[in-house]
């Protein structure tokens, strides 16, 4: 039974001027201590996604359907409390800016003592500061440093607390969105490099959430494309990085800097993705798509697959599901 | 409740396009438009009221003292035997002259002082602040009951009583706004390219103050009603014979005991309506031009 | 900067501002139409005697001598250690002390504003989570509803609704004056009555004046508390939207810890501050409050004063509540400052 | 680890607590106490009932018994303790809790004291010489007080007075005439350095010449001028006796700061004051006690041990603490309204009495219009005073036709037989004369007092102008305008006021004290009369009753000629107690005499 398991998930943003599909019939799933990599452009659903797997979509967003199975049972249909008890303890979720995702009135060795005695009742504060101590030790942070506030901390060393906190529990699995992106390059690699080596330390599985294709690739197991709240592609990252399917992946990709190639040009994605509020109908990506055809104005694609590894939602493959031959793309 | 809704949409779009846009920006805009809806209406019944009221407000005795509301009085006479609906209908004329006069009084002092201070900055600024801070600290309601006992009654009085309380927030309402904008790199930019400061300050600065402002100004409008009514209570209001809801509030209040609830509860009313309908237009505009409360 | 050369700062920053409302008062004064001398006299008043009573109110002086003289008195060391107030002349219209007159008023509008600033906050601060948490559905509608409303509402107006409720068709509570006539007050050792009558340790005394207390102090508390809903809920509503927030709650932490713990916490910090800004309209409330409920408070002094023109009296009640407002103020700035630990002093 | 800000909120929220709890407890106590009172009762009874069935565990009942007696006993002793306490506390018996709106302005000193309720609460602790007798119709009848028979010269200049003997002040001094040589002395002594006091007021230094006494029980006035009114002066307040040791002569009230520490508070009178506290400059608690000493305690006054005044702002306060019971009496000021509504109320009694408050209208015969006496002559008739007495003080104010109110002698109806009131023919015909029509409006300012200084001030005007543009619809235009108390003084004797209501309180009760209101110099009226003048001198200087009234009416008739000044209402007077209370005098002299009350 697989640790992660999503089955046609939607989620919605009830605006005032109208609604908005933020997340659209996504599945996949995710077995222990695999990583998955979620990358698209921003506004592409993919934090959306991430915080509807532990039910936090923010207002006025709502999960609209579908099914989020941890370990078997479909927590969308858990009471809050059980949820509670979830969130941090089986899931943690690691926010894009670590400056603001501490409570700047409280000092860094309450966030732990709180977060330990939330879930493990019976702990004494002590006990918990001390495992404080030590985690903030492994990451490289001194430990009487514990009683003091966040706002004294650099922005690196606040997103190992963050880590910190999010492995405290030894979750099964944690989710990083975009966890280096506030940061400096030098910073980023040491950050991510932490979180890899935790991850295999502790054997969870993590779902990374980033903008940057490179980043997912070189980390991840499996990749999702997503795009304006859909699923372009989901493959294996070396499929993915062998042969990209999806016209947008693959624009993706030419866009990323290889030093292999050494004549590689560079080229960006024209265009900018769709207003959510009314995309274009057929498949959202046809404005922007070097191979747009009549149906693709239409009709919209579903997502189509080869074997178990490989799902692509683009007309330029053939619906039949088994064969990958490209169409010809004259025709 | 739907259907009210889409009906008052309605009705207030054909009165005045716009405004059905309003409804549209979820319940802040609702406020607006149910402020501004009790605001004209008021506005309107004062205006037409000598042609519908069914008395003279000022006749004394055109029925019993303080008669109980009845077929022929529906809202009850007074202590001389006024016919308290007449003097309901006309009675919001005061409230609506002082108030506007003394917004109009705020804005031009306030807003132009707050503006060339601030930008000019420096001594002038923090001196200028001093003053203003000095009488921002104090409870404006003694300012103007002093001063309303200086000048003496009258509306123009009145007005300008309440206005001295309430010009410092427009000071610091737009010096906060200033202060901000002026670092702003466009207007950095139109003062690298030699722009003259006044058209800086016009073309550029004042526009953006101007959303806050309106705030401040409903805001105004609505404590002024409030404030206007209490010096009335404290008894500088304007000569009795002019029909007004603050006086029977107060004199209503001596009748109560003898079980006259009529003299004083329904210029209270309106007076809370009139305050409550400035509130909201303030209120609404206020959370719409928040940035932080969008989402 | 330690906290108390920023404090020590801050008191002398009041001195100027202080100075500068006594100068305006005292020339207002001075221009107001009405005579202290004349009031003296109801009826026949040769020029000898109007002679006589205007030197005996010192107001033949030339005007920079009498304002220097009154400085002069403020700043009188041997007259505040005699008399435990400073020396802001005598009344023009009763010749008492004007600072024994003031400091004998103040308890009764401390007493007042306490309290009320209490219920504002109690009702402001709870109402304003609530309606934050419930944003855009019905309870938050009611909540805000109830505050634009109660901030719409003319304090004597809703005052004299409730006296017409609980003192005349309830019979419950009294309508007005700090303790039943009935009863003896308390011995005055702070001059509030609630406390002194604790420190007497007499129930019976603290209940009454606590029954007199309640409805003048639930009148201005009400209205204060719409502003008060008003600022809890959109701070909170931009609390509540932060990360560290989300965050707390992805870690599994309990709804309750994440609204007060998390949101309220850095909410009320804004919130403090308003509240001291929003100090001196409670004042001005408290004003229309006292004469409404017969409240022998400072407010209804100063409006009683400005009726008698009694220069001396209103300028030192105008002294008083400036005073009252930046210590206030001071003491919120000190609060914020200790509270929020991004701020060192 | 506790967090800084949690303190904030918690102690926000603790005060609440703090004080709800104080509450919540105290409540809690009592009903706990009575509660178990009868829980311990019922348990006594069953426990006889198990008695008589079962002997066996007799033991085990006594005892209970015995703890349930005690515990029961006990408590009600307790509750009984706590009762006395109140009721102690509360001193019911033998005590009069006066409500009222009035405050005593400055001081309780004669020489000073110039303000009806200070002049009330002197008349309690202090004596004259003579009084008025209570229920006085005229006001004109005097007893002695101090005095026991007195006599005047034929000139009216020299009066003699035998004192009654035996007399002590609080502490056994002996009463005798030097203290009536050093009271009266002293208040003129003290008239250039209290130019507000009653003394100065009265003029005590145009009537008195020298005091002599002699013998220790014999007085003599040397007056400077023939004044018949001069009981009326000496049964003033400011004439009242004081006690040397307590009144030095060289002393100042407002010198000492506090007026309570200079005020002379050992006279002879019925009472004494035992407490006086002012909060603000407003008095928050006076009370008086018996005087052991008086004089006239043979004849069992005062009736009540202890009289306590207690200060409500406003006539709408007093009355909800009269109709709850908060006080025995409401005196000064209930509202006509308030008070004809507690009238049938059969839990309150209202006393009704004379007034001598009135009110009247005043021309600036200075400048144009009123500088013509046939618009002043006009606007009078054009007057509607029933509306005013009928609307405003439902009936309780009376219409004035003189200056002189009802009662007195020298009053008249000149007003009325001069035919001005509600008299628009006439109005109409002498503003055709003054050259004034609909196309030429005569147009004037009518002014009133807006800061609560007169009663409903501002109803009033508004009546007064209604009737008198209705007098010639289109002809006569008038502006209202109000000022408050202070600004209209100045306005007054600056002169800029056309036409403006005042208002006259007696100080003495004697046409003396009214008629020369026609010419007060300090309206500044500008309107002077030197015929009305000598009458009202050669008035003064007679005590034939009948010629003073044909004098005093003569005064009247030529006013309503005139019309410099024009009489409009007087007041009515009006006591609301518990029915309980009784011996109340409301007589012409407005005095309220407690040591006749009793209840």
């Amino acid at each position: 039974m697989p640790l992660l398991e999503i089955e046609s998930l939607n989620v919605d943003y009830r605006a005032s001027r109208g609604t908005v599909h933020a997340v659209e019939d996504a599945s996949f799933s995710l077995n222990k201590g695999e990583t998955l990599g979620l990358a698209g452009e921003s506004g592409s659903g993919k934090s959306t996604l991430g915080l509807s797997i532990i039910r936090l979509v923010p207002y006025p967003g709502v999960i609209a359907s579908g099914h989020v199975r941890i370990e078997g049972t479909d927590i969308l249909e858990l009471p809050e409390s059980e949820m509670q008890s979830i969130r941090g303890r089986k899931v943690a979720y690691i926010f894009q800016d670590p400056m603001t995702s501490l409570n700047p009135v409280k000092r860094i060795g309450a966030h732990f003592v709180e977060l330990i005695r939330t879930h493990e009742p019976n702990t004494s504060a002590a006990d918990a500061l001390g495992r404080a101590k030590t985690i903030l030790e492994s990451l490289g942070i001194l430990a009487e440093r514990i009683n003091d506030y966040p706002h004294q901390f650099s922005g690196g060393m606040r997103q190992r607390i963050m880590i910190g906190l999010a492995i405290t529990l030894n979750p099964d699995l944690v989710m990083a969105d975009e966890p280096t992106t506030a940061l400096d390059v030098i910073v980023q690699q040491k950050i991510l490099d932490l979180l890899e080596g935790l991850r295999k330390v502790y054997g969870m599985a993590l779902i990374l959430i980033s903008h940057d294709l490179s980043i997912i690739l070189e980390r991840c197991d499996k990749i999702i494309v997503l795009y304006a709240g859909q699923i372009f592609e989901y493959a294996s990252s070396k499929e993915l990085h062998r042969a990209p399917w999806h016209p947008y992946t693959q624009g993706l990709l030419h866009s990323i800097p290889n030093i292999e190639l050494s004549d590689q040009k560079l080229s960006a994605i024209p265009g900018s993705p769709p207003d959510m509020l009314s995309p274009p109908k057929g498949c959202r990506f046809w404005p922007r798509c070097p191979y747009a055809m009549e149906e693709c104005r239409v009709e919209e694609p579903e997502l189509i697959g080869h074997e178990q590894s490989h799902f692509v939602r683009c007309f330029l493959y053939d619906k039949k599901a088994g064969s990958h031959i490209e169409r010809n793309r004259e025709g | 409740m739907k259907k009210t809704k889409t009906k008052l949409r309605s009705i207030l779009s054909t009165l005045m396009p716009g405004l059905s846009s309003l409804s549209k920006r979820g319940p802040s805009g609702w406020m607006v438009l149910v402020g501004i809806a009790i605001v004209s209406s008021i506005i309107v019944m004062t205006a037409i009221a000598p042609w519908i009221s069914p008395y003279s407000p000022i006749l004394s005795r055109v029925g019993p003292i303080r008669a109980a509301p009845s077929l022929q009085f529906p809202l009850g006479t007074n202590q001389l035997g006024q016919d308290m609906l007449s003097r309901i209908l006309c009675g919001g004329s005061l409230m609506l002259q002082v108030s506007a006069l003394s917004v109009l009084i705020c804005f031009l002092i306030g807003v132009p002082i707050g503006l060339f201070a601030s930008y000019a900055g420096g001594m002038v600024d923090s001196t200028t602040s001093l003053v203003i801070d000095a009488v921002y600290a104090f409870p404006g309601l003694v300012i103007a009951i002093a001063i309303a006992a200086m000048l003496g009654p009258g509306v123009i009085n009145t007005a300008l009583s309440i206005a001295v309380v309430y010009i410092p927030s427009y000071f610091r309402i737009v010096r906060s706004q200033v202060l901000s904008i002026k670092e702003l790199t466009y207007v950095e930019a139109a003062r690298a390219v030699g722009a003259k400061w006044y058209t800086i300050l016009f073309r550029y600065v004042f526009p953006n103050v101007i959303p806050s402002i309106v705030v401040v100004v409903t805001i105004n409008f609505a404590d002024a009603v409030l404030t206007a009514a209490g010096l009335t209570f404290i008894g500088l209001g304007v000569a009795k014979n002019i029909p007004d809801w603050g006086w029977d509030l107060t004199d209503g209040r001596q009748y109560l005991g003898s079980g006259a609830w009529w003299i004083i509860t329904f210029p209270g009313i309106m007076i809370v309506l009139l305050a409550l309908g400035f509130t909201l237009i303030g209120e609404g505009l206020s959370e719409m031009l928040n940035p932080k409360l969008q989402r | 900067m330690g906290l108390r050369t920023y404090v020590i700062t801050r008191i002398l920053l009041t001195i100027p501002t202080l100075l500068l409302l006594l100068s305006m008062v005292f020339l207002i004064m001075r221009v107001l139409p009405g005579d202290p001398v004349a009031l003296h006299f109801e009826k026949k008043a040769e020029p000898a005697q109007m002679d006589a009573m205007r030197r005996i109110l010192g107001l033949d002086k030339p005007l920079w001598v009498q304002y220097t003289d009154y400085l002069l008195g403020l700043v009188d060391v041997n007259y505040f250690v005699s008399h435990g107030y400073p020396n802001f002349g005598k009344s023009m219209q009763t010749f008492e002390e004007v600072g024994g007159q003031i400091f004998s008023a103040f308890p009764a509008t401390l007493e007042l504003a306490l309290y009320s600033m209490v219920i504002a906050s109690v009702i402001g601060i709870l109402l304003g989570v609530a309606s934050s948490k419930s944003y855009n559905s019905i309870p938050d509608h009611l909540i805000r509803g109830f505050g634009t409303i109660a901030y719409a509402i003319p304090v004597f107006f809703l005052g004299i609704i409730f006296q017409l409720i609980f003192g005349v068709y309830l019979g419950w509570l009294p309508t007005g004056l700090r303790i039943n006539p009935r009863v003896e007050p308390p011995a005055t050792i702070t001059g509030l009555y609630t406390i002194d009558s604790l420190l007497e340790g007499n129930l019976y005394k603290f209940l009454e004046s606590f029954k007199a207390l309640l409805l003048p102090s639930l009148t201005l508390g009400i209205i204060l508390s719409g502003i008060f809903i008003r600022l809890t809920r959109s701070n909170m509503l931009e609390t509540l939207r932060l990360d560290f927030v989300t965050a707390a709650r992805a870690r599994g932490l309990k709804e309750g810890t994440v609204t007060y713990g998390y949101a309220l916490r850095n909410a009320f910090l804004p919130v403090l501050t308003m509240m001291g800004l929003q100090f001196a309209m409670l004042l001005g409330g408290a004003i229309l409050t006292e004469s409404t409920f017969s409240w022998p408070g400072l407010g209804s002094y100063i409006v009683q004063r400005i009726n008698f023109r009694d220069y001396t009296a209103i300028q030192g009640a105008v002294i008083m509540f400036g005073l009252f407002v930046t210590v206030v103020s001071l003491v919120v700035d000190v609060l914020y400052a200790y509270f929020d630990p991004r701020i060192r002093l | 680890m506790v967090e800084r800000v949690d303190l904030a909120i918690i102690a926000l929220v603790l005060i609440g607590i703090i004080v709800s709890g104080g509450t919540m407890y105290y409540a809690a106590t009592t009903l706990s106490n009575v509660a178990t009172v009868s829980e311990n009762q019922t348990a006594l009874t069953d426990s006889v009932a198990d008695l008589t069935d079962s002997i066996s565990d007799l033991a085990t009942i006594t005892s209970t018994l015995a703890e349930t007696v005690n515990a029961s006993i006990a408590e009600i002793a307790d509750l009984k303790a706590r009762l006395a306490e109140i009721e102690a506390s509360l001193a019911v018996r033998e005590t009069l809790i006066v409500g009222t709106t009035d405050s005593v302005e400055l001081t309780l000193d004669p020489a000073q004291a110039y303000d009806y309720f200070g002049w009330n609460i002197l008349q309690q602790t202090s004596e004259t010489l003579v009084s008025v007798k209570p229920g006085s119709a005229t006001g004109s009848d005097f007893v002695g007080d101090l005095a026991e028979s007195w006599n005047a010269s034929a000139d009216l200049k020299t009066w003699d007075f035998n004192l009654r003997q035996g007399i002590t002040f609080p502490g056994g001094v002996a009463f005798t005439a030097t203290d009536i040589k050093y009271s009266l002395d002293r208040a003129i002594a003290l008239i250039p350095r209290i130019p507000e006091g009653a003394p100065a007021g009265l003029g005590y230094g145009d009537i008195f010449d020298t005091i002599e006494v002699l013998s220790t029980y014999r007085v003599r006035f040397h007056l400077k001028i023939s004044f018949s009114p001069f009981l009326g002066i000496l049964s003033a307040r400011s004439s009242a006796i004081v006690d040397q040791r307590y009144a030095p002569i060289a002393q100042i009230n407002y010198t000492a700061g506090n007026p309570r520490a200079s005020t002379p508070v050992a006279f002879v009178g019925a009472y004494t004051l035992a407490r006086w506290d002012r909060v603000a400059g407003r008095d928050t608690e006076i009370r008086l006690d018996a005087n052991p000493s008086y004089w006239n305690l043979a004849s069992g006054y005062p009736k009540l041990k202890h009289i306590i005044f207690r200060f409500y702002r406003d006539a709408a306060a007093l009355r909800l603490a009269i109709e709850a019971g908060d006080v025995d009496m409401a005196f000064r000021h209930t509202s006509p309204t308030d008070v004809l509504d507690l009238e049938p109320n059969p839990n309150l009694r209202v006393w009704w009495g004379t007034g001598a408050q009135i009110q009247y209208l005043c021309f600036q015969t200075k400048r144009a219009p009123f500088n013509d006496v046939r618009v002043r002559m006009a606007v009078a008739a054009a007057l509607n005073r029933t509306a005013v007495t009928e609307t405003v003080f439902l009936g309780l104010a009376k219409n004035l036709y003189s200056i002189i109110p009802p009662g007195m002698l020298g009053h008249t109806e000149a007003f009325k037989d001069a035919g001005l009131d509600a008299n628009y023919a006439l109005t109409q015909s002498l503003l055709t004369q003054a050259g004034y029509s609909p196309s030429n409006p005569l147009k004037f300012d009518l002014w009133y007092e807006s800061s609560g200084h007169y009663p409903s001030s501002a109803d009033q005007a508004v009546l007064y102008e209604e009737a008198i543009e209705a007098a010639w619809p289109g002809a006569i235009q008038v502006t209202l305008k109000n000022a408050d108390w202070a600004s209209y003084k100045t306005n007054r004797d600056t002169e800029i006021m056309d036409a403006f209501v005042y208002g006259w309180y007696p100080d003495y009760v004697d046409p003396d004290d009214y008629a020369f209101l026609y010419w007060a110099s300090w309206l500044h009226l500008n309107y002077s009369n030197a015929t009305q003048i000598s009458l009202y001198n050669q008035a003064r200087a007679t005590d034939n009753a009948t010629l003073r009234t044909e004098l005093y009416a003569k005064i009247d008739d030529m006013a309503a000629e005139q019309c410099s000044v024009v009489p409009l209402w007087v007041s009515g007077a009006w006591a609301v107690t518990k029915p309980s209370v009784y011996g109340i005098y409301l007589d012409i002299t407005q005095d309220m005499r407690y040591w006749l009350i009793s209840k």
